[in-house]
């Protein structure tokens, strides 16, 4: 992937010059390789990194995903932005407690994090202060833990709700029922 | 009774309901290479004109409600094709937390297809053997969804609120 | 005697009709690189949906509505000739009552759409009474210099006057009979002017609530239309001078209208009307001079 | 929901309507035939995949993963196989890398043939969807051919293909590509030049540079706005930058022609990138030896890998914790930023009509963006 060297990535030197001169030291920017750059900033100034970064042309809002540190407590926000012209993508991320702590929504900044925010907190329960409808997006009556939280055991849920014990138990322990062939009932 | 049998498995028309990724499988059977128009099955718009729902693979919560729904609308004698591995013990979703497991528990289900995602001949085959049992008086499972109505209701409140979603409660 | 001297002859048109059908989606498959079903697939069709147990309605109008389709396209047989013999009713203006009793089957529809308060039902009506607009005007533009040259507006009086085979309206009135084509595709509903069906926008539109026995009164009402459709035009513009030339030249009409249907796509409402305002007005406009200037 | 204004109709494209593109809904708000407000409503296919692939071997995910995305499978399985060659650092031998060209490219003309069928099925235009999707089936037998299924394949694997092609294999392809090469003149002729397609589609739906760049469009719809950009130039994965390609940007007007068009022209390039693709293939290994897949790690780290899929940029972020399972992949949908957001913002003001067209031309595909 670095086939084309070190020397070519005068975009991405200049849009991490710029960030760490901008923001100080709290934020942290490396360079992982060509067209990425990730960038470590504190709850309190990721959406005027947000900002600063639409204002410098990167407008595309790729993505918004949440990754959930169970052993630290924390959730990592990531906001995937990218530009056009300098053809990098710059990964915005930021961590929030896991319990009890809000993100301020960044669909004033980019429109585009309308759903995004949307299924985060749906599957995460990360709730986004000042976002119009944080609701039902993907599923529907869904009632308890966020399901996409590590401590959300899917299999346990199956089986709880949908009556299908005989068939889980099958899988789990099929290590002890080797398997003998056609025609046999074991 | 018989000349309905008849004209009935030479008539199949199936809803336009593509409710997972085995409707992939459908568009071929439709179109030039298989052409499922030469044994009378044409897709159909709505649920009040169709006789026959294909469960075209996995089954999430939301999308079951609806199929609730439209299986209702459709009128008597109707048939289900399950449709993929996943409407008969979920298949590849076997521990998702989204996906309805056991089709038959929801609906009454007249034959299935298994295999991820069934080919086209294995579809065409399905089709041949319900016309088969059509015309034969054997597919019956329409009559064991209003036999055993309460049943079916019982299993589909487990997993969504029936009084919620049923067609009385729309306005 | 008569009343089932019109039985039997409502039958035939009917099956015909079904028949007609079949070949329509042979003819499409075949063209579509496919096999295709057997021709009398609508028929069965039809059983089956007659042999339907439980259906839903909604309300006397919604199950009326194919009933008053049905009767309408049923009672236009009563003054349209299939080739050159008498038909039970007829006399002076015929051609007027059967252009009225066209209109029934689509106001029938409405009414029984407008019921099931489905909204997709509702703009699909919508849109077959403004094509309507669109076909009706130009059919019966088309139609005037023929009647105006015998001097009858009485259908079974334009064939007989039109005997054998110079005489022919088409012949006389080229212009005339291609703008009255056009009218037909719109009439027929068939594409480009299949807008009022649609199923990829409105679900099959004014069908979008009707099932079982009421949809295969439609269908059946389908049947019918397509040949007093094609048998008006083939009556006014061939002279069929027996029953087998009726049949051919609906036929070969027929066979027109469904090979434009396989390869077009369909007009969006307001461009269908102002389809049938550009080029077939002005056909039919020159039609009425030619007859004009010929005098 | 509020009333927000005096309407006619209020009434829903899908889930099960003809006109919807897949298990998804439109809950539309409508003043005689004008579309007021649309509110796209998601969750019909929703299986938790994210979750399941954390429950997974790396290895396991394979079969899985691929099932994401029903009409391109293949870019699924290739986007989470170089997720893991770049955090491992593995260097995939040449052979497997024209390999995946080739698959890849088989499945964008397939996807694309797809499409054209779509689009002309929602103006009526039935023929099209018979004659394309019968010719798509010429393309799913070489797949079958190769991996042994019609449309889900499970061909790729860690470092590499999981076997050899077969003899003979390069020139059936390059048979069925002449082949579907001479079949787009009969296309052309029933649907790209038809006068009534042009009429319908025209003017009709119009994303333009601006909107493009606000809703993050990709892919073909980006480049029918008028942005030359595609992600096989600006950042090329696998070995896309040794081939030669044009990117067609004669339509930039961004509306539901353009978007049309735009791929028809792209259909001509992925048939040059394969034949290129089959006359340089190297002779050697395809695949790199695991020693116990199931035991096989992913060094720590995350990372956001992208490719060009016939819908538009698809992207996986995956986070690997040092274990035997991925930590966290999110998949990044082309049809989260097209079917949702930006269906929003340009249907209102359209026609019924017209609506089903539009999503269609967006490919919008409802089980990328709900996963």
């Amino acid at each position: 992937m670095l086939k084309n060297g070190v020397l070519k990535m005068k975009n991405e030197e200049q849009i991490k010059k710029d960030i760490e001169t901008t923001f100080g030291e709290l934020v942290k920017v490396h360079i992982k390789r060509r067209h990425r750059i990730k960038v470590d900033a504190p709850k309190n100034m990721t959406l005027p990194i947000l900002a600063y970064l639409k204002q410098r042309g990167f407008h595309q809002f790729t993505l918004l995903t949440c990754v959930d540190w169970i052993k630290k407590g924390m959730f990592e926000l990531v906001y995937n932005l990218y530009s056009l012209d300098y053809n990098v993508h710059v990964l915005v991320s930021t961590h929030i407690n896991r319990e009890n702590e809000s993100m301020p929504t960044a669909i004033n900044i980019y429109e585009m994090a309308f759903d995004y925010e949307r299924e985060i907190h749906e599957m995460f329960g990360v709730e986004f202060e000042g976002h119009p409808r944080l609701g039902e997006f993907l599923l529907e009556d869904w009632k308890g833990m966020p399901p996409m939280r590590k401590d959300f055991d899917t299999r346990a849920y199956v089986e709880e709700k949908f009556n299908v014990k005989d068939l889980t138990k099958e899988l789990f322990t099929r290590k002890e029922q080797p398997y003998r062939g056609p025609g046999s009932n074991g | 009774m018989k000349l309905f049998n008849f004209s009935q498995s030479r008539s199949l028309w199936m809803m336009h309901f593509c409710t997972g990724c085995g409707a992939m499988e459908m568009p071929p059977t439709m179109t030039s290479r298989f052409d499922m128009e030469r044994f009378g099955i044409i897709p159909m718009a709505t649920p009040r004109q169709s006789d026959l729902l294909l469960i075209t693979g996995y089954l999430t919560i939301k999308t079951l409600k609806r199929v609730v729904r439209a299986y209702e609308q459709m009128p008597t004698p109707r048939y289900v094709l399950g449709f993929g591995s996943c409407t008969i013990n979920g298949g590849m979703y076997w521990d998702s937390y989204n996906v309805i497991k056991k089709l038959e528990l929801y609906i009454p289900v007249d034959i299935y297809i298994n295999g991820c995602m069934p080919r086209p001949e294995a579809i065409i085959d399905a089709f041949l053997k319900l016309r088969e049992m059509i015309a034969k008086g054997e597919a019956n499972a329409w009559k064991k969804y209003i036999e055993n109505y309460e049943w079916y209701k019982k299993n589909q409140s487990e997993v969504f609120d029936v009084e919620k979603w049923s067609i009385k409660n729309e306005k | 005697m008569s009343i089932l001297y019109f039985f039997l002859y409502l039958l035939l048109v009917t099956v015909i009709g079904l028949l007609y059908m079949g070949v329509a989606r042979k003819v499409t498959a075949h063209i579509q690189n496919r096999y295709g079903p057997p021709i009398y697939q609508p028929i069965l069709d039809v059983l089956k949906l007659f042999g339907k147990r439980h259906t839903v309605t909604h309300g006397v109008m919604h199950s009326l509505g194919p009933v008053i389709a049905y009767t309408g396209i049923a009672s236009t047989l009563l003054f349209l000739p299939l080739g050159n013999h008498t038909p039970l009713l007829h006399f002076k203006g015929d051609l007027f009552v059967v252009l009225y009793l066209l209109v029934v089957g689509p106001l029938g529809m409405a009414l029984g759409a407008g019921e099931s308060s489905n909204p997709n039902a509702t703009i699909a009506m919508a849109r077959a009474l403004s094509l309507m607009l669109g076909y009706e005007i130009i059919f019966f533009m088309a139609t005037l210099p023929v009647f105006y040259h015998y001097h009858t507006a009485s259908i079974y009086k334009v064939i007989q006057a039109q005997g054998v085979f110079p005489h022919w309206g088409a012949i006389i009135f080229p212009i005339s009979f291609l703008a009255a084509l056009f009218a037909l595709q719109g009439m027929m509903g068939e594409k480009p002017f299949e807008i009022a069906i649609a199923p990829h926008e409105i679900a099959s539109g004014p069908m979008v609530e009707y099932g079982g026995k009421y949809l295969g009164l439609l269908q059946l009402w389908h049947a019918v239309g397509i040949i007093v459709e094609t048998g008006l035009l083939v009556d006014i513009f061939f002279g069929p001078q027996n029953i087998i030339w009726f049949f051919i030249g609906t036929f070969i009409v027929f066979y027109v209208v469904i090979l434009v249907n396989a390869v077009m796509p369909r007009f969006r409402i307001e461009q269908a009307v102002r389809f049938y305002w550009g080029i077939p007005l002005l056909l039919a406009i020159l039609g009425i001079l030619q007859v004009y200037i010929w005098r | 929901m509020a009333k927000i204004r005096d309407f006619d109709y209020e009434y829903f494209i899908g889930p099960q309507h003809p006109g919807a593109t897949g298990n998804m809904s439109y809950h539309v708000w409508a003043e005689g035939d004008t579309i007021i407000k649309i509110e796209p409503n998601l969750g019909y296919l929703h299986r938790g995949f994210e979750k399941l692939t954390e429950l997974r071997h790396w290895i396991k995910n394979f079969p899985l993963i691929l099932r994401i995305c029903v009409p391109e499978p293949d870019i699924n399985e290739v986007l989470y196989a170089m997720a893991i060659e770049e955090l491992n650092e593995i260097d995939v031998p040449e052979r497997a890398q024209y390999i995946r060209i080739i698959v890849l490219e088989l499945a964008r003309l397939s996807a694309y043939l797809l499409y054209f069928g779509g689009v002309a099925g929602t103006i009526g235009l039935y023929t099209v969807p018979q004659w394309t999707i019968g010719d798509r089936d010429y393309i799913l037998d070489l797949f079958e051919e190769l991996t042994g299924g019609r449309v889900y394949h499970i061909y790729q694997t860690i470092g590499g293909v999981r076997r050899d092609i077969p003899e003979g294999f390069k020139e059936r392809v390059l048979k069925t590509v002449d082949y579907l090469e001479k079949r787009l003149k009969d296309y052309d002729n029933l649907f790209f030049q038809h006068p009534i397609f042009e009429k319908r589609a025209k003017g009709i739906g119009i994303v333009d540079k601006d909107a493009a760049l606000r809703f993050s469009v990709t892919g073909p719809n980006l480049r029918a706005a008028g942005v030359n950009y595609d992600v096989r130039k600006k950042e090329p994965y696998l070995i896309y930058d040794r081939f030669q390609f044009d990117v067609p940007d004669m339509y930039k007007d961004g509306d539901t022609y353009s978007r049309v068009m735009q791929r028809r022209y792209e259909f001509e390039e992925s048939i040059k990138i394969i034949r290129q693709a089959a006359a340089d293939m190297p002779e050697g290994p395809v695949n790199i030896k695991i020693r116990n897949p199931f035991e096989y790690r992913v060094k720590e780290g995350s990372v956001y890998v992208k490719l060009e899929s016939s819908k538009g940029e698809y992207g996986f972020y995956v986070v690997s914790d040092g274990g035997v399972k991925p930590y966290r992949l999110h998949v990044r949908g082309p049809s989260f930023s097209h079917g949702l957001q930006l269906v929003r913002h340009i249907a209102k003001g359209t026609n019924i009509a017209d609506i089903s067209m539009i999503l269609f031309s967006l490919d919008v595909c409802p089980p990328d963006a709900e996963r």
